[in-house]
């Protein structure tokens, strides 16, 4: 049985890493929801505070979530199915916000909409990015668009262009080819694509940060308020904010993993 | 539980035109009497108060950066000073005095008593950045004048954004002793070290109204206000000492 | 009539040159190739999908060459069927009429009558993911069917079935082009479809048609060496006329009586070939007119199960192939000494 | 030419989606880059502090980098290759850093190295994470782990387990066919994973930020660095900062497409 | 002499169920079988990639049944040729030798001599995604069979090549085979291959062997009406015997002569089948001793290129296969009366 003994071997190694790292990341998730004292966090969800951090943190993340949508569902479109001269370049280009640490982003748009003839534009018709919840919608877009991007392109990549020549032959205008086959048939990838972009638009620190502040009551989202809580030292409520986002973060992952965990991203 | 170094914080481009309201950056060791104050300003003047919190020297950057807001209260006078150089600040008023203490965990375990205790090998330090708000400044200072700042740089475990993160380490166990203002201490949940006032370095904390406001009166009103008998009876409820007090009237 | 004149369509690694064709009203017209011909992307030029970069299409002389796919009234149907796998059977049928603005009572008679005709009529209700590759290829031909088409594109229809079901729907193909008599092009690489659905087939190599004729034609009388060894003709040699005008050829130095047809000059260096079925091999020489009786050794002989391949050396090598039956009956073995027989007319000369 | 021009629309549009966004990207990054005066960045490399952080950064993020691989490679292969009770719900934890926020990633660690009796273990043996470099590693290796975890599955999934079922009737062990023949097969993926762990690594904030503090010259990373400076108003120092790790982040995302683009992570 | 005994593995969805088969010294065995039959899962077995559950592989009497893959010395070649893409030509076939920790000089020696052997000599430092599908095949066929196997596994070794290569490797491996006389399994869908290399067939289906023998047996007389199926017979029937001890059964009350072997008792129903291609369809009646001869309506004609299938009615519908010079020379078209003859060895009745 020499043979099936050291498979095995290679079995239990491997599973066993597995499994360590699956009980650490469950030891910390449960360590940070039970540490308040219970009913700590229905308290501190009674807080105005809480609230409107939870409020201004579902307004940011959904406004954002729609604009990756507006911008990204189209492009990701064009990335998928045109060639045009410098795409690699361009492909790279749009990926860049993931790799780019957060707070440089923040950097950017800070300066961007804080020093530019352009950011000045957009604040004298009342565009005012810097340092508002408008900063926070920017900054989420700005850092997890490419989420919605790569999915979508990967899910356009994976239909056939003729489902759409076909659409077209049985009547449809191009657009109309895109609207009634192309769209339903990538329900899935842009439901994981949206659920991931929401879900990492609410945990959006750095770049919101750094553009939009970290005002109590005015530019407090959840994370902000985890951060603010923490540097004025009121543990349950931070531990309150984050106990919210853990919850955001397990269920969203587990949506996305249901629609397209196969998706590329 | 935590840390979190330097509050960062930027303002506020005042919103709410329906409601009367301030932008007031604040130093974050100053936060428990500045609520009642402003619950007690909104209610004489109906005019409503928003803080930005965070270590002093970081507010006097945001307030560099965005040329916006109308009243500045930091740590220590030196901040409103080089703020008044740089021209932001127009008017200011002296209101009470912050003064060093050092805190251990209850009990003192690591037999604390002095500050030259807090460099003996074994003693984790917590500290406030000396480059970032008013406690770090304040606490780099004494150390340097008691000759004790190199000595102590082993044992600093975390210097941190602002004074109350402070408290938070010492809480969660993280570090055995943090030099912080004495107005902030809890005595029920850590045990207090005076640092003598010969040794120690006392700052008078003031209130500056900032050139960029667009409500100067309010804001005036509310400079007043905290510097006025009502704020300060406030400060003295929340443990501190006021300004002029005839305890610290040499410094 | 579709008339195809000149069409050519740059796409960067492939073009289309210079396609001219002419496909008659109600005829069944098949394309073969080999992969990367350019077959499919001329289906979907003359759908409308590629704009062509010169060149006209024309139907009853009416210039179509810009109209958008939506208006040429073309359907089309591919080989991995392209059902829209969001909508059930029903819609993906109804989907062309419900472009049309028809009415949804309209729609659910029209479709109900196809379906009904290609015996799908129970599975309206069915989402494709569901069905078999054979009830998913009806339904991708209802719905190009329903359109009532001026012309009929099939690109590969039977390629991904099993080969039972395949043999079903090629009949029933067969069947419906016999009922409504649709202008069909079917592309395939199967050349069982094209003798039992093809009036005319054209043979498409890197983007270019290069002969179009019957069945027969091609696979008997190809136009060149490449088209032999395409349609699988295996015997194929350069011969020499030693006579001018005689119906012979040498192929090294064995003569070959070929087709009256086959008149050459003296000198001329003809190409030949012989298709593999049309040989016998025989224990004892056949003596009649018309007939090449060579004699020759086996070979080899290779069992391919109901047929025999036998390789025998006339002087050149030729390959046979035969009824494993007939030629069991015979009783010969490799090495054997035996005859091979073929008619004058199954020699065809090109080039 | 009705429907050609038609179709074209659709390519105008929504290429123009992707130039614009590529344009927005673009400018930000100059804007960065170019926004202090010309020798400040040299300037500002020369200083002790960072000249402190880049090497705090690089050793954080390569030892980082380094445990994801140890971790990671393992996991991924028992991932890809067995099948276990519950492996659906185990693929789904070890993802959820992925959409976790780093802060409270950062909550979480805290927590389990400050609280508890296995924390107190470690630093009795001299490991402590808290308000250290270690904290820092440690905060990076949790947050990024799943980069190098779901782009190594996806590496394995996509090798034919007959690779290694005929080097082992070539005189194979388990272990050897994977390190002979499955190791390095995944080259591409491997590398493609450790660029893209190793960018997020250096990139790293929110969790290193609350686990282990933004101390001046002691856990002052890039990132810390430039939050540091911005807050006590050093925007050169701040912007340098931001300018190098644009740097590594560019030519990271541009090696890991090149390797990797495809994979999915 | 391999032995399996017994062999059972559950794999989950998958079962292996009590395979026994002896496989001698030298012999070349071909296992057929539908797709998820098991083919693949017994081969990995009998390599030892998985440990049976119950069962037993004995060698020359050894029981081999709990060695690793890497001591039982069975190598095995898979359809997509699996050679690691890493390695050169060269280092692909040595990593066997190398792994038995042979020199670089002898491992050298020794791929040079087979890579010789096979024509792939010149490609040692190639990397295998420059190679022809051909030429992997052979790479990999080459690093199997340096290890000197007691046993060589070939899974679909034939079937990613196109049809040209197809023949000229299967030619080469029968070649092999005769020179070294190495065990042989090779697993197939290609019905050529079993005729020209199988010494003996197995047949299989979900995870059991049907039916062991010479690929005529399965071909001609298969045990049962699914492997009859199987191997294409299209000509199956229940029928009934009208009398004891006759070597006749009657179809549809068509009375059919049987083989000498056929003995019935009255009232059986035997089921019996006819491959298509022992049946003749001929204008004129031949009596022959031995001949079944039934009047017949023609039904459809399908020409398939060479060949010609003709369904006709005897009184049930009988298909038949015959090369499409021979029937054509008949002269008959669909809707004629004509004769189907057939042996009465080409009868088969099973179960
Ligand atoms: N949109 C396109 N742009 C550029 N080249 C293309 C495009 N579509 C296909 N090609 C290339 O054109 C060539 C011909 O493709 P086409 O699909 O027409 O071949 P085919 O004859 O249908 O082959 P098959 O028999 O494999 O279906 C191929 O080399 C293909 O790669
Ligand atoms: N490791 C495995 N665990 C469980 N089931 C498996 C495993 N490998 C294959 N199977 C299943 O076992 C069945 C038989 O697979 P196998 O590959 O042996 O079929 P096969 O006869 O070789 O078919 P094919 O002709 O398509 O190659 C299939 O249904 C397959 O899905
Ligand atoms: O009030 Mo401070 O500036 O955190 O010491
Ligand atoms: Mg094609
Ligand atoms: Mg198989």
């Amino acid at each position: 049985m020499n043979n099936f003994e050291r498979f095995d071997l290679v079995k239990i190694i491997t599973t066993f890493f597995v499994l360590l790292l699956t009980g650490f990341i469950v030891a910390l998730l449960l360590l940070v929801v039970t540490h308040p004292a219970p009913g700590a966090i229905v308290q501190a969800l009674m807080t105005e505070e809480i609230q409107f951090a939870i409020y201004l943190s579902l307004l940011t993340s959904i406004t954002s979530t729609f604009l990756c949508i507006i911008v990204g569902v189209p492009a990701a479109y064009a990335l998928a199915r045109y060639d045009f001269w410098g795409k690699t370049l361009v492909n790279m280009i749009v990926d860049i916000p993931l790799a780019l640490p957060p707070l440089v982003a923040g950097v950017g748009l800070l300066l961007f909409f804080g020093t530019t003839a352009f950011g000045d534009f957009l604040e004298s018709i009342g565009l005012v990015f810097v340092f508002t919840p408008l900063g926070i919608i920017i900054a989420q877009f700005f850092v997890n668009l490419p989420f919605m991007l790569r999915i979508m392109r990967s899910t356009f990549e994976g239909i056939n262009p003729r489902y759409e020549y076909v659409a077209q032959t049985l009547g449809c205008t191009p657009i109309q080819a895109i609207c009634q086959v192309v769209l339903p048939m990538s329900v899935n990838g842009f439901f994981a694509g949206a659920v991931i972009t929401w879900a990492k638009g609410i945990g959006e620190f750095g770049a919101a940060l750094i553009l939009a502040g970290a005002t109590r009551m005015k530019t407090e989202t959840l994370p902000i308020s985890l951060f603010l809580n923490m540097s004025c030292g009121e543990l349950e409520m931070a531990i309150s904010a984050a106990t919210i986002l853990i919850a955001i973060s397990v269920v969203s992952l587990y949506i996305f993993e249901k629609y397209g965990g196969s998706a590329k991203f | 539980t935590s840390n979190a170094a330097d509050t960062d914080v930027q303002t506020p481009a005042v919103t709410g035109a329906s409601e009367k309201s301030l932008v007031v950056y604040c130093g974050a060791g100053l936060r428990e009497p500045m609520e009642k104050i402003a619950d007690a300003f909104k209610e004489k003047e109906g005019i409503l108060i928003k803080y930005t919190y965070g270590g002093s020297a970081q507010l006097l950057s945001q307030i560099e950066l965005l040329q916006e807001g109308d009243v500045y209260m930091p740590g220590a006078r030196a901040y409103i000073e080089s703020a008044a150089k740089k021209g932001f600040i127009d008017d200011s008023r002296d209101v009470v005095y912050h003064v060093l203490a050092i805190a251990t965990k209850k009990g003192n375990p690591k037999d604390i008593r002095t500050l030259k205790d807090l460099t003996k090998e074994g003693v984790k330090v917590g500290i406030g950045e000396p480059e970032g708000n008013a406690v770090g400044k304040a606490s780099k200072s004494v150390l340097t004048k008691n000759g004790l700042w190199e000595d102590i740089q082993d044992n600093i475990a975390v210097r941190s954004g602002t004074v109350n993160e402070l408290l938070v380490y010492l809480n969660m166990d993280q570090v055995d002793a943090v030099i912080i203002w004495e107005d902030l201490l809890d005595t029920e949940k850590m045990d207090v070290v005076d640092i003598p006032v010969e040794e120690g370095f006392v700052k008078v904390v003031p209130v500056g109204k900032l050139t960029f406001s667009e409500q100067p009166d309010d804001a005036m009103k509310f400079v007043e206000f905290v510097a006025s008998d009502d704020g300060k009876a406030l400060y003295r409820e929340c443990g501190f000492e006021t300004y002029p007090s005839d305890k610290y009237e040499n410094l | 009539m579709i008339q195809i004149n000149n069409l050519s369509k740059d796409l960067g690694e492939f073009k289309l040159r210079d396609i001219s064709l002419e496909v008659k009203e109600g005829e069944y017209l098949v394309i073969i190739g080999p992969t990367g011909a350019g077959k499919t992307i001329l289906l979907e030029t003359l759908a409308g999908i590629y704009p062509p970069d010169k060149g006209s299409i024309t139907f009853d002389g009416n210039d179509i060459t810009a109209l958008p796919p939506r208006e040429r009234n073309i359907s089309m149907v591919y080989q991995d069927f392209m059902l829209f796998p969001h909508m059930n059977v029903e819609k993906n049928i109804g989907f062309g009429l419900k472009n049309k603005k028809a009415s949804p009572d309209e729609i659910k008679k029209r479709v109900d009558e196809i379906t009904k005709i290609f015996g799908i009529n129970h599975l309206l209700h069915r989402y494709p993911c569901t069905l078999s590759g054979g009830e998913k290829q009806r339904a991708a031909i209802c719905r190009a069917v329903l359109m009532d088409p001026v012309m009929l594109l099939l690109d590969e229809p039977l390629s991904a079935l099993d080969s039972q079901t395949r043999d079903k729907l090629r009949i029933e193909l067969k069947k419906f082009h016999g009922m409504f008599k649709t202008t069909i092009i079917h592309i395939t690489h199967n050349y069982e479809e094209v003798f039992s659905l093809a009036d005319r087939v054209a043979l498409m190599n890197a983007g270019e048609i290069l002969q179009v004729g019957s069945p027969d034609d091609l696979f008997e009388r190809p136009a060149s060496e490449f088209i032999a060894r395409f349609v699988g003709i295996e015997n194929i040699y350069g011969g020499t006329c030693v006579e001018d005008g005689t119906f012979s050829v040498q192929v090294s130095g064995v003569t070959i009586e070929c087709d009256s047809s086959c008149i050459h000059k003296k000198d001329a260096n003809p190409k030949l070939c012989i298709r593999s079925e049309n040989i016998t091999i025989s224990k004892e020489p056949v003596a009649e007119k018309g007939l090449n009786t060579l004699p020759c050794e086996i070979l080899d002989i290779t069992d391919k199960g109901s047929f025999v391949k036998i390789t025998a050396d006339v002087g050149f090598i030729l390959n046979s192939v035969m009824m494993k039956r007939s030629f069991l009956s015979e009783g010969l073995k490799s090495g054997d000494r035996a005859y091979a027989c073929f008619e004058s007319g199954s020699v065809h000369i090109f080039g």
